[in-house]
């Protein structure tokens, strides 16, 4: 590692440096558009990035953690739609009180985090093959609960739906905002808690971090609890959004999460980056599927040809610019 | 100084060489194979049973084998990336695109192109793609996942684009016999998966790839240092994923006589890297077994068919292989062991 | 005048089907001069969401739109409807409290498409003696619409004849190769004993045959083969005699869709759920049919 | 007089097997409140494995660890932290992507209202340092400085605790005159006010600089504990060696023997330079010559050496080989050159842990043959067992993973990776680092005899009595540019540590 710095030492090399690249981009992504399309810049446009991404948004910042500790989780796309279909059905027909079923959910989902932590640490097993496992598990869940779709028309659900909360002009939706203080809450804990220096150090160097005297198995743990407890809040946010509960929610949203920590900077092999940076990917994500959605002239191959495109662009520019090297 | 100070007994010897067999990793992933063929042996009747149908073997096992064969190919790959310490998840979608281009060029009953022309274009948009994947990950250092996240959007779109979306449709006889054509009464993917499997094998314990790619895969700034060309090694591997899928890619299509852009090699990455960390390749990069991963793909392709076999309602079906592969990891694993023993 | 603008989001390409669906609507809306935007959905509800609000921003003329699934569209149809968008659907239905919410339905009614499966069987029973027959069952993927509804009308239908049974049923995700795959292993499993195959589309029974054929047996003679959607490969499967029947599910909306459009916008009242024409097709018609399909 | 102090830790009867290895059998220590104690012993002696069982990052197989009058069974470095032993290991442990001030501090974070507080962090970070002499911006990333920096950074971080216990594997060795000083004089300072310090090196000097007391570990056993003032150098060695060592004064005292004939210049390089590294060197190495290069901790001596051998690429600058222009722009041309460079990073540059000693042996041989054409297996087993016997490794076989080596060895088996490219410059950057006492006069002996031959060498170390007594010629570097170039015999100690500290001698 630190041969590797010696040569790129400076201000290019500087973390920060690569997340301020990150935003320029994503800004400068915004700004082609707006003036490519009419209609694109509005505030509205850019609420809508946040109030269609809420859900994403909090599976992302789980994921950091996950990622930064350096393990993976790849079931909080299934974990999401257990969490819809859990609350779809609870409400619908189980007739719990709304707060009840999200408290249940949000517990459920900590706890399904938290079991495949502690078997990724006591059983010392790959993250990989684990929560691919808990992956599965959680869809199967879902089908035998009902293999079709459940509607929610809980009075407290609709309304979080559908309020919209007024904003400079424009507005956001309760979900939005759950997600943005979500992202406050991790960031706070990643940066000024013992907890979060802790997924650091082990993303860092677990054996290390294990030799200075950190718990690594607790925080491994506590890890994969929260990315847990984040994707059932993201799958409460997907059920405010959706009002239903479904099998097949949430297909492939792993894949979307990780990608939006990696491009928001954070690197792959743990220890690296910024939970913020979640955001930034997941704008990005966002902003790319806008501009194609704006654009409307697009065939299904296409539009997968331009978000490949669009994705290469952007990691290219922010690694050329950024220029990090550290793997 | 001594060198002996510290070496066992020859007595211990023995019994220490007998623990080392039982420690041998391959021990823990077959020992899981043989399980579920017992499982199977007990509940799906006639599961064992050949007969000879047309001149060539017939049966469950004969299945699993063929289907496991695509698989199989995109696994041998996948492992080199992995034990580069990289991943590669646009499999699927090179899949498709070698898939397609076989099966435009060689198109109705009398090809368009000749048929060895068409199959070595579509290895060569394999490589490509590879060539691709390399660049990004060894010269631009973009992060294994992103890199190959691009190809596995935009491969498939590329795949469809060529297709209009549609299902190419292939008549030309010969082409078939690359996926469900029989030498020997055995499918003739098996010899393309063994032919792939041994070249591998004879490149990686002959020449001195095998030790480079671990060396890359564990430590990469000592791997250059001690002169290795890290860069063109980590290209070399993701050429060879590529590769691999493509002829994966091939075999399909030819199996079921269409390409279907949309649809081929879907998941097949995660399959693939299922089957390497089965077959006890970490992914943390470094040591890796090719058996090993040819071991984890046929767990996989022995699970699914349980699963279709056994009559498993499909609601239920993720659940059971989630469990499966639950237990499988967990009994694989070495704590699971000492917890046994010091509960014993 | 302004040219009408409509929004559509569509599923994805995840078939043939899809794609002669999606060909259909951008061909009419070229031949009625309308200005299209389309916007593939790759499967996943929230981008239809997110697309549908990209539309409203965009104020189109009429949104339209193929749901993913039937559930969870209250709230973005609310905002279509409150910045006073017209919305149709195509395909598929959707459940939501305030019908109000979209004018119009143009599709197929998967259940029936079902039905029209189990009937065809009914009948085929009843000439050929009325021996008892096993029925294998080849899903669409699980969860999906299709996959239920078409799995509930065949079953509702057969039930009326005891002697009809379904001895397997698995998922093969509406693909060939899993078509293919699950048959193999019913054919292993089951062997001789199936009479009858129920594939919830053409790709699965296209792949299923070639498994058919592998193990030695004649499809369409050996084992009975039903199948829906009516695609092109279907109708040469069964010139070939190796597909019995295929109950077709019309993916030509286009023209409809547009007319509905241009008629909900010059103020004309549409019917709130338009039936297209949707036929059986049995092996008999096919080679009389071939040339007349466009997909 | 101690002993009628009680013990604070005493530790007996410990046996540990690895597999294939038997590490510690019957070890055992006895530690007193104030004192330094230092544990001595060849390399594979055991000494890490027993400070590794000490504070729970292995389990012993049996034995018996006393604190305080209490039996103790820590199972985690946590355990033996709580309990009042904190350890700087011997491979530097700490995470290189966190900060050096959060590396002193994970675990125990000043705070303010429940959160970490990162002022107060960084500033008690910058006095803990400063008490070292080290001043570097504690915010920066750890791995933004090299190995010593990351020793001391370990070291302060042992040394911030409330510990009774300190115990210190091979702080030392890569660490330079001034910065061992200043190690000492805080040892001092703590053995004052009544802690108990156990340290590991393998440098005579230090040992009868610093401790109270020796306890000696010959395989795996204790050999004996003394009182430091009752046991000769030459007994020392001889008990550690476990035969009279009679050579061993040699070691210490004499040179290497006759200045060699050279032949014309192999290596020149002029004015290389790498911005914010280092500052134009003009460098020339001779056919046959042995070229030291000293200096204080970052003067740019590694920098010097990496850019020798094209692990970094120079900005400004050529290079000649054999009176002909080269250019390097990666390790491979440099190798292609014939030349070989031991970093002295072993764990992060050096060895790849997972690999075996044959494999991590004949890896840069490998590499210069090409990948086609492997070396036959046949011949990797002898080219491992040769160098396992000629230096003497110690190793349960050649198979054995490098990782589970004792650190000198692991060393050593790097020091013939490059060997075995039998390579025309060898840049030897810290080679004895960790080695022990008569290894290392084997190795320095191997490597002048191999000078002899022809080889040339570029030697660093921060030992200065060694550079001085092998070096034909020597160039002293300060602030990242050379400051100085000496023949042999032109200078002493006393005058190049003028040199050295950049008062003109
Ligand atoms: N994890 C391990 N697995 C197997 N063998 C080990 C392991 N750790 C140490 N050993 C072996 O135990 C022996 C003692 O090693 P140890 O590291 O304690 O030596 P040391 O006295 O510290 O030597 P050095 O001076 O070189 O640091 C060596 O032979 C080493 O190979
Ligand atoms: N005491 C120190 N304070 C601050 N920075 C230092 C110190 N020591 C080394 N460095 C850093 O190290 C860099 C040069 O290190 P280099 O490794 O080339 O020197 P060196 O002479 O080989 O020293 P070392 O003994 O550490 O190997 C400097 O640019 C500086 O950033
Ligand atoms: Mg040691
Ligand atoms: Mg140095």
């Amino acid at each position: 590692m630190s041969a590797v710095a010696t040569g790129t030492r400076g201000v290019t090399s500087a973390p920060w440096f690569t997340s301020l690249v990150t935003v320029v981009l994503l800004v400068a992504m915004l700004g082609i558009g707006g003036s490519v399309y009419p209609g694109f810049l509005s505030l509205q446009v850019i609420f809508n990035l946040l109030i269609d991404n809420a859900f994403l948004l909090v599976i992302a910042v789980g994921m950091g953690f996950v990622i930064l500790a350096g393990g993976i989780d790849l079931s909080v796309g299934s974990v999401l739609a257990l969490s819809t279909m859990i609350s779809a059905w609870l409400l619908q027909h189980a007739h719990w009180p709304p707060v009840a079923v999200v408290a249940l959910v949000l517990l459920l989902g900590a706890c399904f985090g938290g079991a495949m932590g502690a078997i990724i640490h006591l059983f010392k097993l790959q993250p990989f093959i684990v929560t691919l496992a808990g992956m599965f598990l959680a869809r199967g869940l879902c089908y035998l609960i009902s293999v079709e779709s459940i509607t929610i028309d809980d009075p407290v659900f609709t309304a979080m739906s559908q309020t919209q909360v007024p904003i400079l002009g424009g507005f956001l939706s309760p979900g939005a905002i759950i997600a943005l203080v979500v992202l406050l809450v991790a960031i706070w804990l990643a940066h000024f808690t013992a907890f979060g220096r802790a997924v650091y150090a082990v993303g860092g160097n677990e054996q290390s971090a294990a030799m200075m005297g950190l718990n690594v198995g607790r925080t491994k743990v506590l890890v994969y609890a929260l990315s847990g407890f984040c994707a059932a809040l993201g799958g409460v946010l997907f059920a405010f959004y959706m009002l239903s509960g479904y099998g097949l929610h949430g297909q492939g949203t792993e894949l979307d999460a990780i990608a939006a920590v990696v491009i928001g900077g954070t690197l792959l092999t743990g220890g690296y980056g910024y939970i913020a940076g979640a955001l930034s990917g997941v704008l990005v994500l966002g902003a790319i599927q806008t501009l194609i959605a704006f654009d409307g002239t697009l065939s299904s191959w296409w539009t997968k040809i331009v978000i490949g495109a669009l994705l290469f662009v952007f990691c290219v520019v922010q690694r050329v610019m950024g220029g990090r090297s550290k793997q | 100084m001594s060198t002996t100070g510290a070496t066992v007994k020859p007595s211990a010897q023995a019994a220490a060489s007998r623990a080392a067999l039982l420690q041998h990793p391959l021990v823990r992933p077959l020992g899981a194979l043989v399980a579920l063929l017992l499982v199977d042996a007990f509940l799906v009747p006639g599961f064992f049973h050949l007969e000879v149908k047309e001149g060539h073997l017939y049966g469950a096992i004969i299945d699993i084998l063929n289907r496991a064969a695509p698989l199989m190919l995109a696994a041998l790959g996948m492992t080199l990336v992995i034990a580069t310490r990289g991943i590669d998840i646009s499999v699927g979608a090179v899949v498709a695109l070698s898939g397609t281009v076989s099966a435009m060029l060689i198109g109705g009953s009398e090809p368009t192109t000749p048929m060895a022309l068409a199959l070595a274009a579509s290895l060569g948009v394999a490589l490509l793609c590879g060539l691709w994947n390399g660049v990004l990950v060894a010269g631009i250092k973009l992060q294994p996942i992103v890199a190959t996240l691009i190809l596995m959007v935009a491969g498939r779109g590329l795949a469809q684009l060529l297709t209009d979306g549609q299902i190419v449709t292939v008549y030309y006889e010969p082409f078939f016999f690359l996926g469900s054509g029989y030498l020997a009464g055995l499918p003739f993917s098996l010899f393309v998966v063994a032919a792939v499997f041994a070249v591998t094998l004879l490149l990686v314990k002959k020449t001195a790839l095998g030790l480079f790619i671990q060396a890359v895969g564990i430590n990469p700034v000592a791997a250059r240092l001690a002169g290795l060309r890290t860069a063109t090694l980590i290209t070399f591997v993701y050429v060879f994923c590529s590769a691999c899928a493509g002829l994966a890619g091939m075999l399909i299509t030819s199996n079921i006589k269409s390409a279907d852009a949309n649809n081929a090699g879907l998941l097949l990455e995660l399959d693939a890297i299922l089957a390497v960390t089965l077959g006890g390749t970490s992914l943390a990069g470094g040591k890796f077994s090719l058996v090993g991963s040819m071991i984890g793909a046929l767990i996989i392709q022995t699970l699914t068919y349980t699963i279709y076999s056994l009559g498993v309602p499909p609601e239920v079906n993720m659940v059971v292989k989630s469990i499966v592969v639950f237990v499988v990891c967990i009994s694989q694993s070495s704590e699971f062991k000492n917890i046994l023993r010091r509960s014993a | 005048a302004k040219p009408l603008t409509i929004g559509f989001s569509q599923v994805g390409a995840e078939s043939e089907w899809r794609t002669a669906n999606t060909a259909s609507i951008k061909d009419a809306a070229k031949k009625a001069a309308v200005n299209l935007k389309f916007a593939d959905a790759q499967q996943q509800q929230q981008n239809q969401v997110k697309a549908i609000r990209s539309f409203i921003a965009q104020r189109v003329d009429v949104i339209a739109f193929s749901p993913v699934v039937e559930t969870g569209w209250e709230t973005v149809l609310r905002e279509a409807k409150n910045a006073k968008i017209p919305v149709i659907l195509t395909d598929r239905a959707v459940k939501v409290t305030d019908p109000s919410l979209y004018v119009s339905f143009i599709g197929s009614d998967f259940v029936e498409e079902g039905r029209r499966a189990g009937r065809w069987l009914l009948e085929y029973a009843k000439k050929n003696g009325d021996k008892p027959l096993n029925i294998v069952e080849l899903q669409g993927t699980t969860g999906a619409a299709p996959a239920i509804d078409r799995k509930n009308g065949f079953a509702e239908v057969i039930g009326a004849n005891p002697k009809l049974k379904v001895i397997r049923s698995q998922t093969a995700d509406f693909t060939r190769a899993k078509g293919k795959e699950v048959m193999e292993a019913f054919l292993k499993s089951e062997g001789k004993k199936i009479n009858v195959l129920y594939a919830h589309n053409d790709d699965m029974a296209i792949g299923a045959i070639q498994a058919i054929e592998e193990a030695g047996l004649k499809p369409g003679k050996d084992i009975i083969i039903i199948s829906i959607d009516g695609v092109k490969g279907a109708f040469e499967a069964m010139k070939a005699g190796k597909l019995n029947v295929t109950v077709e599910c019309n993916p030509l909306l286009g023209p409809t869709l547009i007319q509905t459009a241009q008629d909900v916008v010059a103020g004309k009242p549409v019917p709130k759920r338009i039936v297209v024409n949707e036929g059986v097709f049995p092996a008999e018609v096919a080679a009389k049919e071939l040339p007349n399909r466009k997909y | 007089m101690i002993d009628s102090k009680k013990p604070v830790l005493e530790v007996t009867g410990i046996h540990k097997a690895f597999p294939g290895v038997k590490a510690l059998s019957d070890a055992g220590l006895r530690l007193f409140p104030g004192e330094v104690h230092t544990l001595m012993g060849q390399n594979g002696a055991g000494k890490s494995t027993l400070i590794k069982v000490l504070t729970g990052v292995y389990q012993p197989d049996a034995g018996s660890i006393v604190l305080e009058g209490r039996a103790i069974q820590p199972r985690s470095t946590q355990d033996a932290q709580n309990l009042g032993i904190s350890t700087v290991y011997q491979e530097v442990n700490l995470c290189p992507n966190l900060s050096v001030a959060e590396n002193i501090f994970i675990g125990r974070y000043p705070r303010r209202f429940g959160m970490v507080d990162w002022r107060s962090m960084r500033s008690q970070a910058t006095a803990l340092l400063a008490r070292l002499e080290i001043h570097v911006d504690v915010s920066k990333p750890l791995a933004d400085y090299p190995l010593a920096i990351q020793q001391m950074v370990a070291i302060a971080r042992a040394l911030n605790t409330e510990s009774r216990v300190l115990i210190l594997d091979e702080p030392t060795s890569s660490l330079d005159e001034a910065e061992v000083q200043m190690l000492f004089s805080v040892l001092r300072r703590l053995r004052e006010e009544g802690m108990a310090i156990l340290f590991v090196t393998h440098f005579l000097d230090q040992t009868y600089a610093i401790s109270d007391r020796i306890t000696v570990m010959r395989n795996g056993e204790r050999e004996g504990e003394y009182a430091c003032a009752d046991l000769s150098r030459l007994a020392l060695v001889n008990k550690m060696i476990g035969a009279p060592a009679d050579a061993e004064h040699a070691a210490e005292t004499a040179g290497a023997g006759e200045v060699n004939e050279h032949g014309e210049v192999f290596l020149r390089a002029r004015g290389i330079a790498r911005k914010g590294v280092l500052s134009p060197v003009d460098l020339e190495i001779r056919r046959g010559e042995l070229l030291g290069l000293a200096g204080l901790l970052g003067s740019g001596r590694t920098e010097t050496a990496r850019l020798l051998f094209g692990a970094d690429k120079a900005d400004s600058g050529s290079f000649d080989i054999d009176g002909k222009q080269v250019s390097f722009s990666n390790p491979r041309d440099a190798i292609a050159q014939g030349i070989g460079f031991c970093s002295e990073d072993r764990k992060h540059e050096g060895a790849i842990l997972a690999l075996s000693v044959r494999e991590n042996l004949i890896l840069a041989l490998q590499a210069r043959q090409g990948i086609f054409r492997a070396i036959p297996f046949k011949r990797q087993q002898q080219l491992a067992t040769d160098y396992v016997k000629w230096l003497g490794i110690k190793t349960a076989s050649i198979e054995t993973p490098i990782g589970t080596l004792s650190g000198g060895n692991q060393q050593k088996v790097l020091l013939a990776r490059w060997l075995a490219t039998d390579p025309r410059l060898m840049i030897l950057d810290e080679p004895t680092r960790g080695i022990d006492v008569r290894a290392k006069q084997e190795i320095m002996d191997y490597v002048s005899n191999l000078c002899r031959k022809g080889m040339s060498i570029l030697f660093i170390s921060s030992e200065l009595p060694e550079v001085l007594r092998v070096s034909d010629r020597m160039v002293v570097m300060r602030d990242r540019k050379a400051c100085g170039e000496y023949q042999r015999g032109e200078l002493d100690e006393t005058s190049v540590l003028h040199v050295i500290a950049g008062e003109t001698a």
